[in-house]
């Protein structure tokens, strides 16, 4: 079963789901805006002796860092680069699975067997051994290799939900009539067949940029993320993690900065999907947060679609 | 079966769907939903494919269509063999050939207009485009029941009979000769049904439709159908007129199934045949005929057991597949 | 309107059920007067969404949240308020004296377990037997109702099983411990004529053993014909009819009722037109005022808008919810239905 | 699991296996920089140079490649250019750290988890079902080592309450059997937490979303209508509601070991991770291609597992060839 | 062990006690040739002898700073181009076989081995080879007379047991089980090492020249400083190595904790890229100029940076070595911090800022450059970042680089790059001067070439007089500070924390671990691990 809703819904947006916005708004303007709404250079050392890890102030609401450096202006900074950093490579890996997802889902059946199995592999591979090793032993990758990286490792998940997605949708009687009425494949799949994707792979997209702005804080945590001195979350909460007890406003706010987040991604996921997934459909766990892996590819069984279609199963998996 | 050519003439048509398993996912097994079905469909006319859930009426019909890929077997509509067409000739030819589905729910795209999914089929067999295309959209919906003005409306406004008329409507847009309807009125309300029928009955009258009317509600069939085929785990097991049909029918199945109808008339004393058992998997049939394990005919012997009846005209078109059924004349050469 | 016989085993009266919405809560069943004479069936026709299955689920307390019996409404079934009982003697009529039949075998039956454990774990929390006693009789029951090899099918999951051998663990089930009352929700809409006919014998069967009341569920005409002693029609969550069967398919007396049976294709009756009615069941929230049939019914006149009738009685047993029953003058002779 | 199937498994796992220790030996070997050159300018270049040769760092790709993978197909996993013993031994060291904490985290996880979340799918979209996801939500937010550092920073150095760092104290061998005990498991407190909280999170939210949808299903009204009292007709839905559970469960089981990687660098705990991300700086790729061969091959078993377990909670999946069954009468 | 019980230390009273050491990383390996780290060489240096010891002063010339160790005494040829060792009859390995005069040219065979990429083995370069004179005596044969040819043939070499090795070819040894379980001579025993997690060493109680006073050290493995800082904090360790400035006003606190002076021999530095970046022998197009590398030294306000980085643990660096080895540190001149100075001199070397970027420029190329910096180094990382900050406000684009160790060491070794931030730990004697300055040095990464510079260096090292070569250093350091190859930015001063009860000698600035042996715990302020006794492991 797909998300099926009825799509130009008149449903309004609900109360909660409208300071969501709000919150995601606010975020998202200050990150565009920081160079203008943030005091101090990003980098700039203000007094390298006597600003040193200065604690927060009404000068310096975040405190300064240990190379005297606006902690304030650094996490607006930051939200820029992580931010823009998980869209892109989240957009990116959306694009390629969803290419792949379509391109299995419509090739013949011998090809599209050995595309699945090729995703079946991939997703077996953990994400983030991989990611470690490759940014390691790439060297330091700059912002725009490390979206590569990111987008290019991240989008089996999205090709596999796409092409059971567009298998079930495949099966429904609506493509089966367009495919009497004699329509072609390309018409069917954009027409008729993409519009259906368009809720699947919002719900997706937004749990991945929330994995994604974890993800590259975790992996500037181990310094093998965005490299300093640019400001990411990831980095600033490297820069301050070897004196978090002595120096909490270094890590703390970019921490919350991060959780807040992928806090507000995971609850905007909770919210698209509940929008979207039909309120009651027996058995059917509608996708949660979280890079997608899968496990069992058995075509299921007829009687098995009664309860808990395994095709409608969207196969979760939480973070990498 | 002579005579004028049928507009549909389908034979010994099989789909077998394959049961894979295993990683290299090797075929293990097959589900013979559909096995050696022959029939044909002339102009005009309805015949009406009446059996139990699951015994392959939905297969045939989608087979015929070529929505599925059939195993085996031909369909020919009018002398030209639609397995054999490819590519473009095959989108052609199905402008000929429509469908209603059972579902009115799932048979609408949920996130197209009313409008779009009927002018679909205008635009891919360029029939008609623009204003042109609008006019005809306002007709059809017209024919069909509904407003013009519903056009610009998604499926999820209106009610189950109404969208069964949407999916009539987009069946028709293309002018077909011949429509599968797969249980149109199934999901229906009786109250909507009558109106659904009518209106099949009415568009078949104006425009010389023929169709393939399946159903699993006899009184439906009868009240639709031209000629009537039995289907029993993925065959034809009886195909006669409807009222040879259901006067005189003469596979054990079909007095089963006719018997089995409750009729609202109280206090009407019935003799009903009870079935022993349930039909069984079309992944293991029965060897032999397949009703033989629930037959309740007297003559029931070993024969049975063994050898599968084929489906013989015993009256003048009447047909059955029985071995212990007497021909009572000779079918015509 | 009569009173319903004091004696009656299940009696239901005014019976409301409303969900919650805005602007207002919507009713889907509306002043529903019912009783169940013991050994008696009755059966509820109607077409889907009429409140048939609300009407059944509300008799063991068991509306869907947020739906709710609206006050006023009161069922009393042997003598005891069912509204008014606490959560631990309301499960003590449950399963034990008024049992349930829902109509889609395959998902009312637990997948993971046995049907052979469901059955025993019924009587288990009914009575006091061991474990070993209730498996006997959950065996015993199966065959009572006519699974073969009864024993084996104890052990299997009701994925194992078909459609209409489900149904009839479900009868068993219901029937496990004997109630005065089986409430039998469509037990056969999903099932093939021949296995319906099986059920629909069993049912009999059943019935005429243990001597139970039946309260049938169904929107099949057909069916009511063959099991029924006493009808009620409904219609947006009214009984818009009431009558005994013969009564009410020799003499339909509501426009809806007389629709319906016009509407029906019959075996053996060729026609060359079938009888509609115009239109399709309003949702109930966009009821229409006056009589809630009046925007299909061929005889509405000025009042049917005004005022909604009452449940008028026509003979004996015989009750319609129709102002043609006041005036029957109104009655508009049939005219041939012109094309759609 | 039919022997077909279980064949067919296996068949899976020993081609991802081999794909994923194919990937990581080029993308290792392609990538800059080698053993040698880790060690640094702490190590003279000449000496560097002399290791380069010795271990045959300079030989072309495809014949170290070819050697490498005929060891490993004979079970050879290598050799550590960094601790100087068998890859193997290195990691026999380290597999027991990690199992010991992501096998109760896991438990704990599952357990603590589907608790939770069933009882919020008994109970879904009431006030307490909403603090709770929230609460949840808050929690699974929370990056794993942000949460780890938070956990250590209070209850190990603010509160003195628990060992901070190391799977033992340093004297461990001194103490006494039931000393030793209390010790591990003092030692496994916080860093088990970090594993399990974000687990526990995620299992609730898959366990009540998967219960809220089961207990409006049919048969949990026939368990109702039948008398069941509600702790009973809810332990029903409870087991019928596992099968994405568990299949979660089987995807989990390997993503642990991605979140073990941060929490044992920082509550320095000699498992996998501690073990992966010292080859990574040291270039031993012998210990990085075995990590990753190993990290597949969990990941693969983790989904057999799930497989397994899902065909015992699911008697549906377990007897797929029986699907209809016939009775003649 | 058969010991005698004649040279154990009557005053048992004072023996007992344990040392648990943190350390932010495991050790790579305990043989001692391959030694990399730090952990590494003090674990090593504890179970291990070298024949003779160099002297707190870290005297280097003759042999007057050294003491005896595994030899008891030695004997100059007269030519001065042989030593001939004679070992101690009573020293034991662990095992209770006799150290030998065998085990000592074996030894060497391994150290110069080149199937054994040992460290130390370019500093062996002037010893011809060792020979066994008979069984007690082992003789050096020197390829030339030097002053410091007797700290040559013992500081770099720890003697190895040949009966347990030699039957390993040369190289198996680096993989032998010998490396994680090795027996030495020293006054501590190896006694485990859990992977990942300790090491512990215990005192040899039959040791000749007496049991150490301790009962065991653990070395606490933890996986990096953060972890290992946590560790002392939490009372789980007894001793840290690496403070950091952040951590000091913790240790102030800590009732348990005191600080204990040490001198480290490391000093961090820019270090220029004389050559193009490109590897070739071409001059850099920035660097090669002499006026533009004084200039880019005279921007950076040394001093303010090592304030930032080091608080009070720092100095700021006088040249390429730290201040403990510099013989007179007053006697040459050091560039002034004067960034007006620095930007006429970068106007008159033709970088001028036209475009009014805030970067200057000259033919076209900005004054612009890539600044490596390993990621292994919390400190250089921080010094890169402080830096480009500085070099900004001259008109300099610093634009760092940080790497994987790796990356780095294959980008330096290939002279491809154009600055890196460098760090050395200097050996005593700066004997190791022409391998990190010197125009054939392998260290030298950024190709600093001064014929007078390694003539200089060379005369210090050569020539007998102390107070000749005393002068010829110090002309050695003016000629590298005019010169700037680098920019010289600290040297850290490196007090170690230490749990309050331990009783300790003064620590050696070349390895704290040189005198652990006599490291003891005051009897009064014992706690529990101190009273756990010798070989009570379960
Ligand atoms: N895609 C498929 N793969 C495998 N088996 C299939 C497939 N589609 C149908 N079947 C099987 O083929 C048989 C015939 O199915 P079909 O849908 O044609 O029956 P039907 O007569 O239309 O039943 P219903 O009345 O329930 O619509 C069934 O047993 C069904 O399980
Ligand atoms: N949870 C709900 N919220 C709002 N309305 C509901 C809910 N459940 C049922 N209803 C409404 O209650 C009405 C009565 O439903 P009910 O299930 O009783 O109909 P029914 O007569 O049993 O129909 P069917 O023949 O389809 O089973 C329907 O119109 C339905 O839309
Ligand atoms: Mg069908
Ligand atoms: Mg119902």
């Amino acid at each position: 079963m797909s998300l099926d809703v009825s799509w130009p819904s008149s449903a309004s947006i609900r109360g909660s789901d409208r300071s969501l916005w709000v919150l995601l708004g606010t975020l998202t303007l200050l990150a565009i805006a920081a160079p203008w709404v943030s005091p101090y250079a990003p980098e700039r050392q203000l007094d390298i002796v006597a600003l040193r890890s200065a604690a927060p102030s009404w000068m310096h609401p975040f405190g300064t860092d240990s190379f005297s450096r606006d902690v304030l202006s650094r996490v607006l900074h930051g939200a820029r680069i992580s931010l823009g950093f998980a869209l892109a490579a989240v957009l990116l890996g959306l694009v390629l699975g969803t290419t792949y997802g379509a391109l299995t889902a419509f090739a013949p059946r011998t090809v599209s067997t050995i595309l699945r199995r090729a995703i079946d592999v991939a997703l077996s591979i953990p994400r983030l051994l991989v990611l470690l090793a490759l940014t390691a032993f790439l060297g330091p990758l700059s912002v725009w290799q490390l979206v590569l990286l990111v987008g290019f490792t991240g989008w089996f998940a999205t090709a596999r939900q796409v092409t059971d997605e567009l298998d079930a949708l495949q099966r429904r009687e609506f493509a089966l009539a367009a495919q009497a009425m004699g329509v072609r494949t390309a018409r069917l799949f954009h027409r008729h067949l993409l519009p259906h994707l368009a809720p699947l792979l919002a719900v997706t997209g937004t749990f991945a940029v929330a994995n994604t702005i974890a993800l590259e804080a975790g992996l500037s945590f181990l310094g093998l993320g965005i490299q300093p001195p640019t400001a990411s979350w990831g980095t600033i909460l490297q820069d301050g993690a070897g004196s978090i007890e002595s120096e909490w406003w270094i890590t703390v706010f970019p921490g919350l900065a991060t959780i807040g987040a992928v806090l507000l991604c995971n609850i905007l996921g909770d919210a698209l999907r509940d929008r979207f997934a039909p309120a009651h459909v027996a058995g059917v766990v509608t996708p949660l947060p979280g890079a997608i892996v899968s496990t069992s590819s058995d075509s299921p069984s007829n009687d098995q679609r009664a309860i808990g279609d395994p095709e409608s199963f969207h196969r979760s998996a939480p973070r990498t | 079966m002579t005579g004028p050519l049928p507009l549909v003439s389908v034979r010994n048509l099989r789909k077998h769907f394959p049961i894979r398993s295993g990683l290299l996912q090797r075929v293990t097994g097959a589900v013979k939903a559909v096995d050696d079905v022959s029939f044909d469909v002339a102009s005009g006319e309805t015949l009406a494919l009446v059996g139990e859930s699951g015994c392959g009426k939905t297969t045939t019909g989608r087979a015929l269509l070529r929505l599925i890929e059939p195993t085996s077997g031909s369909v020919h509509i009018e002398g030209t063999d639609l397995l054999a067409l490819r590519g473009e000739s095959l989108r052609r030819m199905r402008r000929h050939l429509q469908i209603v589905f059972q579902d009115p729910y799932g048979s609408l795209n949920p996130r197209m207009t009313v409008g779009a999914a009927i002018r679909e089929g205008l635009i891919v067999h360029a029939i008609a485009e623009g204003a042109e295309a609008d006019r005809r959209v306002a007709r059809l919906l017209d024919e069909v029941g509904l407003r013009p003005e519903y056009a610009a409306r998604y499926p999820h406004e209106f009610s189950g009979g109404q969208r069964q008329r949407i999916g009539i409507a987009r069946a028709l847009a293309v002018e077909p000769r011949f429509i599968v309807c797969d249980e149109p009125v199934s999901a229906l309300d009786v109250s909507v049904q009558a109106q659904v029928v009518n209106l099949l009955q009415d568009l078949q009258r104006d425009r010389g439709l023929a169709y393939l009317f399946i159903a699993h509600d006899l009184a439906v069939v009868a009240h639709m159908a031209d000629r009537v085929a039995v289907m029993y785990l993925g065959r034809i097991v009886e195909l006669a007129p409807r009222r040879q049909l259901f006067s005189g029918p003469r596979m054990p199945y079909t007095k089963a199934l006719l018997s089995a109808v409750p009729v609202p008339s109280p206090g009407v004393p019935r003799h009903r045949i009870l079935l022993p058992g349930d039909p069984p998997s079309p992944a293991n049939p029965p060897s032999g005929c397949v009703f033989h394990p629930r037959c309740l005919h007297p003559l029931k012997d070993a024969s049975c057991t063994q050898l599968v009846p084929p489906l013989e005209e015993k009256s003048p078109g009447h047909f059955v597949a029985c071995l212990k059924e007497p021909s009572t004349s000779t079918p015509t050469p | 309107m009569n009173a319903p016989s004091a004696r009656a085993l299940l009696d239901v009266r005014s019976l409301r059920i409303a969900f919650p919405a805005s602007p207002a809560p919507v009713r889907v069943v509306d002043g529903v007067d019912l009783a169940v004479e013991a050994g008696e069936t009755v059966c509820i026709v109607g077409e889907s969404g009429c409140g048939k299955s609300m009407t059944a689920l509300s008799l063991l307390r068991l509306v869907p949240s947020p739906g709710q019996i609206a006050t006023g409404s009161s069922i009393v079934f042997d003598g005891q308020d069912l509204l008014s009982l606490d959560e631990r003697s309301l499960r003590a009529v449950r399963g034990r004296q008024m049992a349930m039949i829902f109509q889609e075998p395959m998902t009312a039956l637990n997948p993971v377990l046995t049907v052979g454990d469901q059955i025993a774990e019924v009587v288990r929390v009914h009575t006091k037997c061991s474990a070993r006693e209730a498996w006997t009789r959950a065996v015993e029951m199966l065959s009572q109702v006519g699974i073969a090899d009864a024993a084996a099918r104890a052990r299997q999951y009701p994925h194992e099983l078909s459609g209409g051998m489900r149904q009839r663990v479900m009868i068993a089930m219901a029937l496990v411990l004997s109630p005065k009352l089986v409430i039998a929700d469509e037990p056969t809409t999903a099932l093939d004529v021949t296995i319906q006919a099986q059920i629909l014998d069993l049912l009999r069967t059943m019935r005429e053993r243990s001597g139970l009341a039946l309260l049938l569920i169904t929107h099949d005409l057909g069916v009511v014909a063959e099991m029924a002693s006493r009808v009620l029609v409904m219609y947006a969550g009214r009984v818009v009819e009431e009558a005994p069967v013969q009564e009410l398919f020799a003499s339909p007396s509501h426009p809806y009722t007389e629709g319906l049976m016009a509407a029906m294709p019959r075996l053996g009756q060729e026609q060359d037109r079938l009888t509609t009615i115009r239109g399709s069941v309003p949702p109930p929230n966009a009821l229409p005022s006056g009589c809630t049939f009046r925007d299909r019914c061929p005889h509405a006149f000025d009042r049917c808008a005004q005022e909604e009738p009452a449940l008028l009685t026509v003979g004996s047993l015989h009750r319609v919810r129709c102002h043609l029953v006041e005036e029957p003058q109104r009655r508009r002779l049939p005219v041939t239905e012109g094309a759609a | 699991m039919s022997s077909r199937r279980l064949l067919a498994r296996t068949w899976q796992c020993a081609l991802v296996i081999l794909t994923a220790a194919t990937l990581a030996f080029f993308c290792l070997h392609l990538a800059p920089g080698d053993p040698a050159a880790a060690l640094g300018d702490a190590v003279p270049p000449d000496v560097r140079a002399r290791m380069r040769a010795l271990y045959g760092f300079e030989e072309p790709l495809l014949t170290q490649y070819g050697r490498w993978l005929g060891a490993l197909l004979q079970g050879d996993l290598g050799w550590s250019t960094q601790q100087r013993r068998p890859v193997s031994a290195v990691l026999m060291d380290a597999l027991p750290n990690t199992l010991m904490l992501i096998l109760p985290a896991f438990v704990l996880s599952a357990g603590i988890g589907m608790a939770i979340g069933a009882w919020q799918g008994a109970h879904a979209r009431s006030r307490r079902d909403r603090i709770t996801s929230t609460m949840l939500l808050v929690i699974y937010s929370v990056p794993e080592f942000w949460l780890a550092m938070a956990l250590m920073l209070l209850f190990a150095r603010t509160w003195h309450l628990l060992p901070a760092t190391g799977v033992t104290s340093e004297l461990y061998p001194y103490l006494s059997t039931s000393a030793q005990l209390v010790d591990r498991l003092k030692h496994l407190v916080l860093p088990v937490t970090s594993v399990a909280l974000i687990g526990v999170a995620t299992f609730a939210r898959y366990q009540r979303s998967s219960m809220r949808d089961t207990v409006d299903l049919p048969f949990v009204r026939t368990a109702s209508a039948s008398g069941l009292p509600r702790a009973r007709v809810l332990r029903g839905a409870w087991r019928a509601s596992l099968l994405p559970v568990i299949t979660l469960a089987g995807v989990l089981l390997p993503s642990y070991l991605a979140g073990v990687i941060f929490v044992e660098q920082i509550f320095s705990w000699p498992g996998l991770g501690y073990v992966l991300l010292r080859a990574i700086a040291a270039r031993d790729y012998a210990v990085v291609a075995s990590c990753v061969v190993l990290g597949s091959t969990l990941t693969a078993l983790g989904a057999w597992f799930a497989e397994w377990l899902r065909e015992r909670a699911d008697p549906r999946l377990r007897a797929s060839a029986a699907l209809h069954t016939t009775v003649s009468a | 062990a058969c010991g005698d019980a004649a040279r154990t230390p009557g005053d048992t009273g004072e023996a007992g006690g344990t040392l648990i050491v943190a350390v932010p990383a495991e050790p790579a390996t305990l043989f001692p040739p391959l030694a990399e780290g730090s952990q590494d060489a003090a674990i090593i240096g504890a179970v291990f002898d070298r024949l003779a010891e160099i002297g707190p002063a870290l005297e280097t010339y003759g042999d007057g700073g050294f003491r005896p160790r595994l030899a008891s005494s030695w004997v100059w040829a007269g030519d001065s181009l042989s030593i001939a060792f004679t070992i101690d009859s009573l020293a034991r390995w662990h095992d209770g076989q006799p150290v030998v005069a065998n085990d000592v040219r074996y030894t060497f065979q391994v150290y110069t081995s080149d199937s054994v990429a040992a460290s130390n083995r370019s500093m062996l370069g002037n010893i011809d080879s060792v020979s066994v004179r008979d069984p007690r005596t082992a003789v050096f044969w020197f390829k030339r007379r030097t002053p410091q040819q007797f700290h040559d043939a013992t500081y770099h070499m720890y003697v190895l047991p040949s009966h347990l090795l030699a039957g390993t070819s040369m190289k198996q040894l680096a993989a032998s089980p010998f490396a994680r379980n090795p027996v030495g001579s020293g006054r501590f025993r190896f006694g485990s090492w859990v992977a990942g997690q300790r090491v512990e060493i215990v005192a040899d109680t039959s040791n000749p020249r007496g049991r150490a006073k301790l009962d065991r050290v653990i070395w606490s493995i933890a996986s990096d400083f953060g972890a290992a800082t946590v560790k002392l904090f939490a009372g789980e360790a007894d001793f840290f190595e690496y403070i950091r400035q952040g951590d000091l006003g913790q240790i102030a606190r800590a009732p348990s904790l005191r600080l204990v002076d040490n001198r480290a021999l490391q000093y961090f530095f820019l270090g220029f890229n004389l050559n193009d970046a490109s590897g070739s022998a071409a001059p850099h197009p920035i660097f090669g100029n002499v006026q533009v590398r004084r200039a880019l030294h005279m921007a950076v306000d040394r001093a303010s940076i090592v304030r930032n980085a080091y608080d009070s643990l720092g100095l700021v660096a006088l040249g390429p070595a730290p201040r403990a080895l510099i013989p007179d540190t007053t006697s040459f001149k050091q560039l002034p911090y004067d960034p007006t100075a620095a930007r006429a001199m970068l106007d008159s070397a033709g970088w001028l800022d036209t475009n009014n970027d805030g970067v200057r420029e000259r033919d076209g190329r900005r004054l612009s450059f890539e600044l490596l910096v390993p990621n292994s180094s919390a400190g250089r990382r921080s010094l890169a970042i402080l830096l480009q900050e500085q070099l900004r406000a001259v008109g300099a684009e610093v634009k760092p680089l940080v790497l994987e160790v790796s990356a780095f060491s294959t980008r330096t070794d290939g002279r491809k790059f154009d600055a890196y931030m460098g760090g050395w730990a200097s050996s005593p004697g700066l004997v190791g001067m022409p391998q990190t300055w010197g125009a054939k040095g392998s260290g030298n990464v950024g190709r600093y070439r001064s014929m007078a510079f390694d003539a200089l260096v060379d005369s210090a090292l050569t020539t007998f007089n102390r107070e000749a070569s005393h002068r010829y250093w110090a002309r050695a350091f003016q000629q590298i500070v005019n010169d700037a190859p680098a920019i010289w930015l600290a040297e850290q001063r490196a007090p170690v924390a230490l749990h309050k009860r331990f009783i300790v000698p003064p620590l050696r600035p070349d390895g704290w671990y040189a005198d652990l042996a006599d490291w003891r715990v005051d009897p009064a302020q014992r706690i529990d691990r101190d009273r756990i006794g010798l070989g009570a492991a379960r």
